[in-house]
């Protein structure tokens, strides 16, 4: 029972329906699962909940998802690098929900960890309390949260095996990680399959349980949104 | 005569201990990395997962896989370590790194601050800025004085949507350093830029202050 | 003629799937591993942080770093991968694991399971029973039907203190094999050990179960 | 200002005393400090309540501490190996919380993380429930677990370097990487300091900020408690 499959198509066959729940990796355009999200656009799948920390630039990332108007729902922390996003939501077309960046990577880890609620001081006297209970521990105001589970996840690694093993490279690990627990189904793409063994089994970042199918998703042709550098004399 | 921008990131630069782990904002938070002293040992975090971010890379050296929480890329040093998103905000959550930096659009008379939303106007969201001002140990915010508009930006009462309630414990701006005091909840003056006087500052602020 | 204890786990042992993640308590559901199938890919888990338990090592290759939840020295696999105790719980709890198979002290006739203590005997703490119990996807008990008084252990109401309620799905003793209806929340004897007569069985339990 | 120190009784110094709550790392005898425990055993605090999984054998580990007297209270899952335990826990001169070994991961994970509480299912219906609130989501009973944080932790690790940066080997890695979380200070034992930039950045297993000095232990004779082995004709 390999964890093989050709492209992203046949990875995702048989897993997308409209009014699902999707949890995405990536930070940015840093490690996100570009190969999936276009196999998404393309099957046409529409009302999506979409769970990422930000929702790509305009026509890259998530941005190709708000463009064919498959989004209905964005649970996200920053999205401050898409026009298109922030002319729909003023609009009204597109329903957001803006949730503290660790705050969402907590409520994701406790989706996949069975934990439905916990605490957090993150957002006390601010808007993100409003309408969540709110109760003292030793003194400090702490909200608490819900955890988050979607329908399917999909994510982007370095190298993985067949057994589903993943390392993840620098700071593209990001929120694939925790992406890939909190939902039944994970997808991965990745940028080589390995032979079962030739990830150091102290070494791997994500163990095989939480990736169901895997596809390798190479060449790729990284996208930098900031590209900052330093001259030669100053360094 | 006001501090610049770097002046204001050099003063905040020199609340940097030695053996310190911090998290440096966006804007002149950003600034505070090249006024750090080379006999103080810190290290720097970045929220998408990484300890010890390093500097820009040279050019041609840039790689898509390592950027800061700006997105923009950086360098590893020999010190780095890479982490997912959930354990980075485990870190900030609980109480880990020692000093945040950060820019705000407004600051409350008792350390509240604003600097995520404008209503009607930016609504990027708040990232990471909300877990930091409630997880990290001490916060400090850089700021200019006033707005563009020249009105007041440590005010009595934030109007815009807050970030965090009673978090900021020091604030920098163009024209001096207040500091929270624990005692009474309240903000001090304690540093004037060369050539501000007292009453300059009081007429550009209209939070309560002590002196 | 009741199942040994190998049949007993023989027969746990046609429980598993291909692909299946699966957690072995100690005693009757070590010996699982020993009867799995070739054709059947199945991966092992160790709740002290290991995924893909390899076999007992090789004399000479014991490692003091390597051992299973039993706390007994064990080998790796290619496909193995280690985490720490945090991350194997939230596997655990997450409903990631699809099987556990454990022993038990006693079994309710609503699925509770007791097997962690004998009050004013055994103190030695549950370990992680509980977590499995209440996080696996579906539990497996197996057990010898009576205990060594002779007394049932598939009861009406467990009289030792619960490890979980209502959580066990089937319950394969060495005179049967007993599955939980999701429909009523009741066990049904499925299946009988060759020349074990269903009064037989009625006769050793004091639990009520559907024929 | 460096992590490392000659012994463990110099990298303890200032750090101990009475009363004081120890949450210490290792699963049985595998993992387990045990150059810092002798060190806490040699310094004679008393009083001591310590959260760790086990409680050691008698006369290894935290069976140290037991024989000593210095151990009020231990929160552990397990301490079916220790006889020692087993007489001054019926002889009241222990005191002992049980807590499902997940559970306690997690409540001290919640501990490192700002977490004060969350909800998990393990425990339901069961004497660790008593005096718990229990709520409801989506139709299942939870129990609300506190978190646990101690004034030091002790762990013990593979290779470190002098930024503190860890790695841990094999299954000897189990409650040392959320120990070293769930205090304000971790001291560490490793089996040898490497020099920083050794250690990959992708490998770390627990970043240096958790880690605040470090001894090498080594040579180290580690124990088996079960010694399990095949013969070549079964292999």
């Amino acid at each position: 029972m390999s964890r093989k499959y050709a492209n992203a198509t046949e990875a995702l066959a048989g897993l997308l329906h409209d009014d699902m729940t999707l949890c995405v990796g990536g930070f940015g355009l840093c490690g996100i699962p570009e190969r999936l999200i276009n196999a998404v656009r393309d099957a046409g799948v529409r009302n999506l909940t979409v769970v990422s920390n930000n929702a790509g630039i305009d026509g890259e990332g998530l941005g190709q998802l708000l463009r064919t108007g498959q989004i209905r729902k964005m649970i996200s922390s920053y999205v401050g690098e898409n026009k298109e996003f922030a002319r729909q939501y003023l609009a009204g077309e597109l329903e957001v929900e803006f949730c503290p960046q660790g705050t969402l990577a907590e409520r994701c880890r406790a989706g996949g960890a069975g934990i439905p609620a916990f605490f957090t001081r993150t957002g006390v006297g601010t808007q993100v309390a409003e309408g969540k209970e709110t109760r003292e521990f030793a003194g400090q105001e702490y909200i608490m949260e819900r955890s988050i589970r979607g329908d399917l996840a999909l994510i982007k690694g370095w190298k993985a095996d067949d057994a589903g093993n993943m390392i993840f490279r620098k700071t593209a690990r990001n929120f694939n990680q925790v992406m890939a627990t909190a939902a039944p189904l994970c997808v991965a793409e990745v940028e080589g399959i390995v032979p079962v063994g030739s990830i150091e089994p102290d070494a791997v970042h994500l163990p095989g349980i939480y990736v169901k199918r895997l596809i390798c998703g190479a060449p790729y042709e990284k996208k930098i949104e900031f590209r900052t550098v330093r001259t030669k004399e100053a360094a | 005569m006001p501090w610049t921008r770097n002046e204001i990131a050099a003063r905040a630069a020199a609340e940097l201990e030695d053996g310190f782990y911090v998290n440096l904002g966006i804007g002149i938070p950003t600034l505070v990395a090249n006024n750090i002293s080379d006999a103080t040992n810190v290290t720097l975090q970045s929220e998408n997962g990484m300890l010890g971010i390093g500097p820009f890379p040279l050019e041609g050296e840039e790689d898509a896989d390592l950027i800061n929480a700006g997105k923009q890329t950086i360098s590893e040093l020999p010190s780095s370590a890479y982490f997912g998103s959930a354990e980075s905000f485990a870190m900030i959550r609980g109480g880990h790194i020692d000093l945040t930096i950060l820019g705000a659009l407004e600051v409350s008379e008792r350390g509240d601050i604003a600097n995520w939303m404008i209503p009607g106007k930016m609504i990027k969201g708040m990232g990471g800025a909300m877990d930091l001002v409630a997880g990290v140990k001490r916060v400090i915010v850089t700021m200019d004085h006033c707005n563009k508009g020249g009105e007041p930006k440590f005010v009595q009462q934030c109007s815009l949507p807050l970030t965090g309630k009673a978090v900021v414990d020091m604030l920098i701006t163009d024209l001096g350093v207040f500091e929270r005091q624990l005692s009474t909840g309240r903000f001090r003056l304690s540093e004037i830029a060369p050539n501000v006087t007292r009453e300059e500052i009081a007429a550009q602020t209209s939070a309560s202050y002590d002196e």
